[in-house]
């Protein structure tokens, strides 16, 4: 199977570029370092886990880019660019139309400059969390953004090149927005939850409940209603999950009573607790 | 188990029957019925004097609400009643076994006595 | 037992025929083989959360640190187990749904499944905040970590579950999920309604049975 | 090729005559059970007695039936084996299978395990039956060493003023039936003597029943026998029944303590260095058995031997070494010393003068100075006993002070 | 259900330029030869082999320990091993025979045997077969991986806790065991979900479940053994796993655990393993000793239902292996009496084989010696069952050497005796050749030898006192001869296995000469036998229509009324000829199984490790998944028909309803 029709001219282009920047960073966190010849030559291969890379920025660039020139590549390889057999076999069809411009909007780069905005903030105010955060959407984002403009690109067809797209795509994106889905109602109710008194919680968790049973029940009831129906449900009710577990955590928790104060003596058996350290000590040693 | 191999039945016994929202009733019903077990179990909690329940009843009354539910989930929302008996009997073997296992195990801890396990 | 003398070598063209003459039930009990697969791995499942109520029971009496009946707050469990309880509804509804052929009507129902199912898990995220702050930790007693574990052990399940049921509407927006392939979503649904009778297990020994 | 198939038919003949041989010799060595401390199949008492009369019918059955089937598959495989000049094309008659007969080979193994059952549970009945009178003494694993409390007042209470606490060895009256309890202070150990009954496991958190009787005085050894750690091989116990008199002569001087200074000088220093090493660990009634109370020793099991009257033992360290040696002839004793043959403290263990001639001081300095290398144990971890780095001068003047502790 | 496909599809034929695929890695892979194949193979019978040459692998892993064993403890005060290391070998050791190499060489057979017993041309979910192979593979280098790593486990195969705390053992070793078996169980687990729902659903025409041959059913009966007892053992090393991670109480006794939590939850899982290892040699046995005695097996519905039975029963006597943990005597009764009466339907298979024997015409060739071998050794190892399952005795004998003697005449002398029948008697089916007989021969009496010197000494050793797992012992206890005498024989044993592999060589490179092997050349009866050896990957071409037990026996034979045989066929009349297998649709080879299970134990050192390798490891696993639901249901190249739905579907809504009638039975949605 790893003919040499396989091997692209994009691919060895990437691949070899990989490897050179490979090469390159290794040689840049060996020189530049200091340590004993062992830590230098680890240091490099192990991502400066044991033993230092030298001067990081370089060492940093170059890896940065290996990386990417192999991910390209794999792409390449993954999707056989630039080979029209490849395409024409997802079409079904003995060849392939001509390239054209891509159509149909591109939200991603309203997304990645939202999180760029909002790492800003995160290190403005210093809250890590925020930052990181910032910085995994901005990955997804140029991830996302790199694939989706290689496919629009890739055949003069929208529907193959949204299948070519969809097909290494979905893999990541059904996962990664069924858990997001879960941890948006999640979070973002029980922030809410815990913001309100105990009383309280029951009431909202069991209207929340009955809203989302409620609606789903309106909106079978009516399934010749539009599409655009449910989806602004959808996102009306995501947006206030979001803001009402903003709030919430705002709010902050409410007062907790601590219980766990008397404390029964442990009929166990006797002995040390795994916590505490063991001393011994020695005498004059001979 | 009397498997035959050439019965002829079609790949899913609810096949068919397009535009037929009777079964759909039934799940309601059915939903409807298990929530007010569940609302009675909750008294349990909450009236826990009421004479039924008063007690030592309070455990198998319970466990009798709790067996009433298990079942009519398993047998009507998941169609084990329409299904084919076969599914019935896997899942037994694997539920009853549990049950057994695990009560002759606690049975050894003495756990069924009070405050005499530990 | 002896069988009288058979002459058999007109078996061979039995053979021959049956290879094209079609067998009309795919398989030889009539349930399709993931269907089946499903129901072998929900029987396994009872002696895996069964190992699990064990030990709870086996646990339920600290030694130290605060009791069932301190911490539970029923009232509050009640509703996330009515919840759940919804849930199921939607969920047969849903496999009802695409039964018939209404693909909108199932990604309603099965949207609706996965919601009420995330209220849930919200809800267990409140309850184990709430416990955490009352000072019962995961290693503060034998009751705490077997409450947790199993517990958050069917929580899981329920995350699982949901993240099946959110990819099966966005596999059927992409028009992965057609009627000959309905047999997903019931499956998905047998894996949901099982996480329920688990549910109705634990909040029966678990959370009412008083210690 | 060509001769293999000889070669074969000799390697068929050798094997099958050496299993043959192999297995007459195990049987014949089965009833030789003198010079074999731990053997099962030579009990002392009533337990190990009754179980023994189990033992014997139930071996015998499986014996014959063993025999049976044996006997029947070499007839079977002899008589209906294919002859060289036999037909091909003859069969043998297809039978498919005779249900009365079984049914009949289901009932029988059924009729003779039942008959097995019913013996079986008249011994347990028995093995659990209570005695009145009986001794209380609660056995308490640790790695990798045995702790002992005597319940002698009967109060249910093993720590009270009048009870006793001692280490590694066990001393019972012979004829009197004792009442053991197991349990554990850190991991599953199991408690074994098979001379006096089967064993116990000694679970942590647990107590579990078993009862000891030994007919007449002797010492009965035993071996840990649920797998507990590194030194699980190295834990051993000991049981030193002896007449009644003696064993109320030992009780008296276990209840009194060593408070009193040594007058040996050497002694009295090495009093000082267990004062600041030991003690931190190891109780001396009378030194610092108050104090450890407060303070429990850094080790996980909370507890070390207690070394009160140390020198009433024969072993010590699980039983691994002799505390005393019989003198060896050229004055030399070897540092692992032979302990199939236990040591015996001789009028030490009623409180008498320690025959220190016959001390095993090369083992127990060796002891002293690293013991981890003795007996392999875990002291970083709290498991076992640490090399403390002692100074030979310090060694010397320990090993008098131990030589004070009868 | 592929496979019962009604759309014709053609076998990749081999005149395309092979090997070229254009969508590249996302595509599925095509191989259906060389090395690349065996990675992304979903052919019951490639995995099948598989599992017995990984199985073979760790075997010789497992014998090395034990030969380190038995030199250690050759003389009393041994000095080759030092206590801890010793744990750790023993320990690897018992975890290496029992969940490395007997439950996968039953896995293997199983897999190779039962489509084929079945007349079936793969198993039901053919990917999962695959997964399950690669998780088990991946799970035991895992576990073996320990060793450079900090070491082995070492709380002995059981791992009693609280022994098995972090306290008590404070290396990774028991992590890794944890961890390792936590995945050969999901293997195990999805292999038996497979494997059950394929003789439920996939038999072929007329072979009704009491048609089945005995070694299917004994297959079927473990499986159910696995599926219930896997689940058991996982629940409680989850509890080990929160334990020494993170802290848990379960086993703290400090905070009121109860240790006997852990030994009652293993041996819940741990007696129903034991009879799971040993039934599928019972299963080849019972096919291996009627096809040499030339008569039907005695009594098949005894022997099938004493197989259930003992299925059930096993469930109910675990506790004999804690007779002496302080259960109390109510407890101890009950369990000795259960345990008991298992010895029952053991009995009746061990008779019900005599009596096949008996009046037959007996051809002793080598399968035929290791079953012989197997009818006899097993009898000892299971009358020193009985003697344990008398609770009194087993105070005595529980963890001596008469305890690992017992296990191992149980399961070297039952369960390795009847596999190595197995192989020497399928071996021709397999791979086209046969092992050579005489080395056959001598392998097997070499083998009796050094397994009866290896391990019944142990017996006398046990009763005289020889406790189990110690490192050393001391001399004066009278160990020390039939300790020399062990060692000697696990050295014969060596010698044995080695010729094993050496005649596996050596015959393979003789066969060239020889002419090759028929379908059937043992003159056996079921259907497997029919298909040209070595099998062509499609199995049967056409699939056999059955109408009794050993059917294939009587498209050879048939019976008078008085029960004498008659030919009525020769056999290359009624065996099947190979075809070039046009129009049989067989699954398509994978990539995703061994991409998912390569996650697993990455999650697994994450979780000793640093939880950011088990995130690296999850995503591994969750795109797998993705990647495997959605994976082309078929390979394009395969399909005659039109996938267009495909390509238009990409707006989503119902548009894929259009999907033609005849797709719907191209659903292949997880297998
Ligand atoms: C293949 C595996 C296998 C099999 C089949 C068996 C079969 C049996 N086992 Fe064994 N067993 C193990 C593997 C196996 N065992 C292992 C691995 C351990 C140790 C685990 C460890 O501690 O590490 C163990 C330990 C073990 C113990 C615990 C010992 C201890 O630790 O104290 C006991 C106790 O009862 C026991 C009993 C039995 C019995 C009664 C049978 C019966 O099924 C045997 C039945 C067969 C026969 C009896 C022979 C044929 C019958 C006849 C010819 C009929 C006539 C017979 C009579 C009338 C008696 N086994
Ligand atoms: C199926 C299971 C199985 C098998 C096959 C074996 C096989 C063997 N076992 Fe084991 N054993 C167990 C399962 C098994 N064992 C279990 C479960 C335990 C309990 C563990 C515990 O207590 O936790 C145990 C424990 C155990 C002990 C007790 C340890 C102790 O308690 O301290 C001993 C001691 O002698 C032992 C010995 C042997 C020997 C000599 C073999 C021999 O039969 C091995 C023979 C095989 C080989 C030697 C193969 C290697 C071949 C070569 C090296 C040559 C060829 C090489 C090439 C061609 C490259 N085993
Ligand atoms: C950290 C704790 C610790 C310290 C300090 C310590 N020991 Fe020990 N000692 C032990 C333990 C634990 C054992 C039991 C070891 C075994 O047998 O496995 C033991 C065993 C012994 C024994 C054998 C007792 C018997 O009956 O078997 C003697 C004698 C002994 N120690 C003497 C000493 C002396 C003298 C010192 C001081 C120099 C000392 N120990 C310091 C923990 C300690
Ligand atoms: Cu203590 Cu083994
Ligand atoms: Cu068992």
């Amino acid at each position: 199977m790893l003919s040499s029709r396989m091997f692209t001219t994009a691919f060895r282009f990437f691949a070899g570029l990989a490897v050179f920047s490979l090469i390159a960073a290794f040689a840049v966190g060996l020189t530049s370092e200091t340590q004993s010849l062992m830590n230098r030559v680890l240091g490099p291969l192990t991502l400066g886990w044991k033993g230092g890379v030298g001067n990081h920025f370089a060492y940093t660039i170059f890896l940065g880019l290996a990386v990417a020139a192999a991910a390209l590549a794999g792409l390449l390889i993954a999707f056989r660019d630039a080979d029209p057999d490849a395409e024409a076999q997802i079409v079904h069809m003995e060849s392939v139309p001509l390239t054209r411009a891509p159509s149909g909007v591109n939200y991603l780069p309203a997304l990645g400059a939202l999180a760029f905005v909002l790492m800003l903030i995160g290190l403005a105010t210093e809250s890590g969390g925020l930052t990181m955060a910032a910085i995994a959407v901005m990955v997804v984002v140029a991830f996302t953004w790199t694939v989706r403009t290689w496919a629009e690109r890739a055949t003069g067809d929208d529907h193959t090149n949204a299948e070519l797209y969809h097909r290494f795509i979905d893999p990541f994106r059904v996962p990664v927005i069924s858990i997001l889905v879960i941890g948006l109602v999640a979070i973002g109710l029980s922030r809410v939850l815990l913001s309100v008194s105990k009383i309280g919680s029951v009431w909202v968790f069991g209207l929340v409940a009955l809203a989302f049973f409620l609606i789903a029940v309106l909106l079978a009831l009516k399934p010749s209603s539009a599409r655009w129906v449910t989806t602004a449900v959808v996102v009306i009710g995501a947006i206030a999950i979001v803001a009402a577990g903003i709030a919430g955590a705002v709010i902050g928790e409410r007062e907790i009573e601590h219980h766990g104060s008397e404390t029964h003596s442990s009929e166990g058996a006797v002995g040390l607790h795994p916590g505490d350290p063991v001393e011994i000590q020695g005498g004059t040693s001979a | 188990m009397t498997i035959t191999s050439h019965d002829n039945v079609p790949t899913t016994v609810l096949d068919g029957a397009v535009k037929d929202y009777s079964r759909d009733k039934v799940y309601v019903l059915t939903a409807i019925f298990l929530a007010v077990l569940t609302i009675i179990e909750v008294f349990t909690y909450a009236a826990p004097d009421f004479p039924v329940w008063a007690d030592e009843l309070l455990i198998p009354v319970l466990m009798i609400l709790m067996a009433v539910k298990f079942f009519t989930i398993i047998y009507v929302f998941m169609h084990l009643k329409f299904d084919k008996p076969i599914l019935t009997r896997i899942f037994y073997m694997g539920l009853v076994l549990a049950v057994l296992v695990y009560i002759a195990m606690l049975s050894t801890f003495r756990i069924w006595f009070d405050g005499q396990h530990g | 037992m002896a069988e009288t003398l058979t002459s058999r070598p007109t078996l061979a063209e039995a053979d021959a025929h049956q290879a094209h003459a079609h067998i009309d039930a795919d398989t030889n009990t009539g349930i399709s083989n993931t269907k089946l697969g499903m129901w072998l791995f929900l029987a396994s499942e009872c002696l895996l959360f069964g190992g699990l109520i064990t030990t709870y029971l086996l646990y339920k009496r600290p030694l130290e640190g605060p009791t069932p009946d301190e911490i539970f707050d029923i009232p509050f469990t009640s509703t996330s187990s009515f919840v759940l309880l919804m849930s199921s509804l939607t969920m047969v509804l849903a496999v009802s749904a695409i039964e018939r052929g209404e693909h909108q009507r199932m990604r309603v129902w099965i949207g609706a499944t996965a919601a009420l199912g995330a209220t849930f898990i919200a809800g267990q995220i409140y309850e184990f905040t709430v416990f955490v702050r009352e000072g019962l930790g995961f290693t503060t007693s034998r009751f705490s970590s077997a409450f947790y574990t199993l517990t958050g052990f069917h929580g899981i399940h329920v995350t699982i579950g949901i993240i099946m049921l959110v990819s099966l509407v966005l596999l059927s927006l992409r028009g992965k999920i057609p009627e000959h392939k309905a047999e997903t979503v019931e499956i998905v649904g047998l894996y949901w309604h099982f996480v329920d009778v688990v549910w109705v297990v634990i909040f029966a020994v678990v959370y009412l049975i008083p210690s | 090729m060509q001769r293999l198939p000889k070669i074969v038919r000799i390697l068929a003949v050798i094997s099958f005559t050496a299993v043959v041989v192999l297995f007459a010799a195990l049987i014949v060595n089965s009833f030789q059970n003198s010079g074999k401390p731990l053997t099962s199949l030579a009990p002392q008492g009533p337990s190990a007695e009754s179980i023994q009369q189990l033992l014997v019918p139930v071996t015998s059955i499986a014996a014959i039936v063993f025999v049976l089937v044996l006997g029947a598959i070499v007839f079977i495989t002899w008589k209906f084996r294919e002859r060289t000049d036999s037909d091909p094309e003859e069969f043998p008659s297809q039978v498919h299978g005779k249900t009365t007969l079984e049914i009949g080979w289901t009932i029988l193994p059924a009729l003779i395990l039942a008959g097995i059952a019913v013996g079986t549970v008249m011994t347990i009945i028995n093995l659990n039956r209570e005695e009145p009178n009986s001794l209380n003494v609660q056995v308490a694993g640790q790695q990798w060493w045995w702790e002992y409390k005597y319940d002698l007042n009967n109060d249910g209470n093993f720590d009270g003023p009048e009870d006793v606490t001692t280490a590694t060895e066990m001393v019972i009256p012979a004829g009197k039936p004792v009442q053991v309890t197991t349990t554990s202070h850190d991991v599953i150990h199991s408690f074994w003597i098979p001379g006096l009954n089967g064993k116990k496991d000694a679970v942590p958190g647990l107590r579990s029943p078993l009862k000891l009787q030994a007919d007449e005085p002797g010492v009965f050894r035993g071996q840990c026998t649920e797998f507990c750690g590194l030194s699980h091989a190295n834990m051993r116990m000991l049981v030193r029944a002896v007449s009644s008199s003696e064993y109320d002569a030992w009780v008296k001087n276990q209840l009194k303590d060593h408070g009193a200074d040594p007058t040996d000088p050497v002694a009295a220093e090495g009093k000082k260095v267990w004062l600041s090493l030991c003690a931190q660990c190891h109780v001396i009634d009378g030194i610092n058995d108050l104090k450890m109370k407060e303070t429990p020793p850094p080790l996980v099991a909370g507890v070390a031997p207690n070394l009160t009257h140390l020198m009433t033992r024969g072993t010590f360290a699980g039983s691994i070494f002799n505390l005393y040696e019989p003198v060896a002839s050229d004055g030399e004793a070897l540092p692992m010393s032979d302990v199939a043959a236990a040591g015996d403290p001789g009028a030490a263990l009623t409180g008498g003068k320690v025959d220190t001639a016959s001390v095993n001081r090369v083992t127990l300095e060796a002891w002293l100075r690293n013991a981890p290398a003795l007996k392999p144990m875990y002291p970083q971890g709290g498991r076992g006993m640490p090399n403390l780095n002692l100074t030979e001068e310090q060694i010397d003047q320990l090993v008098a002070f131990l030589e004070t502790l009868n | 259900m592929a496979l019962t496909e009604d759309r014709p599809l053609a076998l990749p034929s081999g005149d395309t330029d092979d090997g070229y695929t254009p969508t590249g890695v996302f595509t599925r892979p095509t191989a259906e030869t060389g090395v690349r194949s065996w990675f992304t193979t979903v052919d019951h019978k490639k995995i099948g082999i598989m599992y017995g040459a990984a199985a073979i692998f760790f075997l010789i892993i497992g014998g090395v320990e034990a030969l380190l064993i038995r030199m250690q403890l050759w003389a009393p005060r041994g000095s080759l091993l030092s206590a801890n290391l010793y744990n750790q070998v023993y320990t690897m050791h018992g975890t290496t025979m029992v969940f490395l190499v007997v439950m996968p060489i039953g896995a293997a057979f199983a897999n190779y045997l039962i489509p084929l017993q079945i007349g079936a041309r793969d198993v039901a979910f053919p990917r999962i077969n695959a997964f399950s192979f690669w998780a088990f593979l991946f799970g035991g280098l895992f576990l073996n991986t320990s060793w450079i790593m900090g070491g082995g486990a070492d709380g002995g195969w059981f791992m009693y806790a609280p022994n098995s705390g972090v306290i008590f053992s404070p290396t990774h070793g028991i992590d890794f065991w944890n961890l390792g078996l936590i995945i050969t169980g999901i293997a195990s687990l999805t292999g038996a979900v497979n494997l059950i729902v394929t003789v439920l659903n996939m038999r072929a025409p007329g072979m009704t479940l009491m048609r089945m041959p005995i070694f299917t059913w004994m297959a079927l009966v473990s499986q159910f053994l696995l599926l219930f007892a896997i689940p058991v053992l996982t629940s409680a090393q989850i509890l080990l796993m929160l334990d020494r991670g993170f802290d848990a109480n379960f086993f703290n006794v400090q905070k009121g655990a109860n240790p006997l939590l852990w030994e009652h939850l293993f041996w819940i899982f741990g007696h129903p393993e034991v009879y799971l290892m040993i039934l599928p040699a019972f299963g080849l046995v019972s096919e291996i000793l009627p096809t040499f005695a030339r008569k039907p097996i005695f009594g098949y519905p005894f022997i099938v239902f004493s197989g259930i039975a003992i299925g059930f029963m096993g469930w109910g006597v675990w506790a004999h292996h804690m007779f002496v943990s302080g259960i109390g005597p109510i407890s101890v009764t009950a369990f000795s009496l259960t345990t008991m009466f298992i010895a029952v339907p053991t009995g009746v298979k061990i008779l019900n084989w005599t009596a096949t024997m008996w009046g037959g015409k007996l051809r002793f060739s080598s399968p035929m010696l290791f079953s012989i071998g197997l009818v006899t050794m097993f009898t000892i190892g299971g009358l020193s069952g009985v003697m344990h399952s008398v609770a009194p005795m087993d105070s005595q004998q529980t963890d001596t050497y008469f305890i690992v003697a017992h296990f191992h005449y149980v399961l070297f002398g039952g369960a390795f005796f009847g596999f190595m029948g197995a192989f020497y008697f399928y071996w021709p089916k397999a791979f086209g050749y046969m092992l050579n007989e005489s080395l056959g021969k001598a392998n097997f009496w070499l083998m009796l030898l050094g397994f009866n010197l290896t391990f019944a000494p142990m017996h006398v050793l046990g009763l005289q006192g020889m406790s189990r797992r110690i490192y050393t012992y001391d001399a004066g206890y009278g160990f020390e001869f039939w300790n020399k005498v062990a060692t000697i024989g696990a050295f014969t044993l060596a010698s044995s296995v080695a010729l094993f592999v050496f005649n596996i060589f050596y015959s393979k490179s003789k066969a060239k000469n020889l002419p090759p092997v028929g379908p059937d050349p043992w003159d056996s009866r079921t259907i497997e036998w029919m298909v040209p050896s070595p099998t062509p990957v499609y199995n049967f071409d056409p699939i056999p229509t059955v109408t009794r037990v050993d059917d294939f026996w009587y498209r050879k034979y048939g019976e008078t009324k008085d029960g004498k045989l008659v030919r009525i066929a020769s056999t290359a009349e009624v065996a099947q000829q190979r075809t070039d297998g046009k129009g049989i649709h067989l699954p398509s080879p994978s990539y995703w199984p061994i991409v998912l299970a390569f996650g697993l134990p990455i999650v697994g050192y994450g979780l000793i490790f640093s939880l950011w390798l088990a995130l690296i490891g999850g995503i591994i696993v969750v795109g797998g998944i993705y990647g495997w639901v959605m994976e082309p249901p078929d390979d394009p190249d395969a399909a005659h028909d039109d996938h267009g739905s495909d390509a238009h579907a990409s707006d989503g809504g119902d548009a894929a309803v259009t999907d033609s009638k005849d797709a719907v039975k191209e659903v292949e949605t997880v297998g």
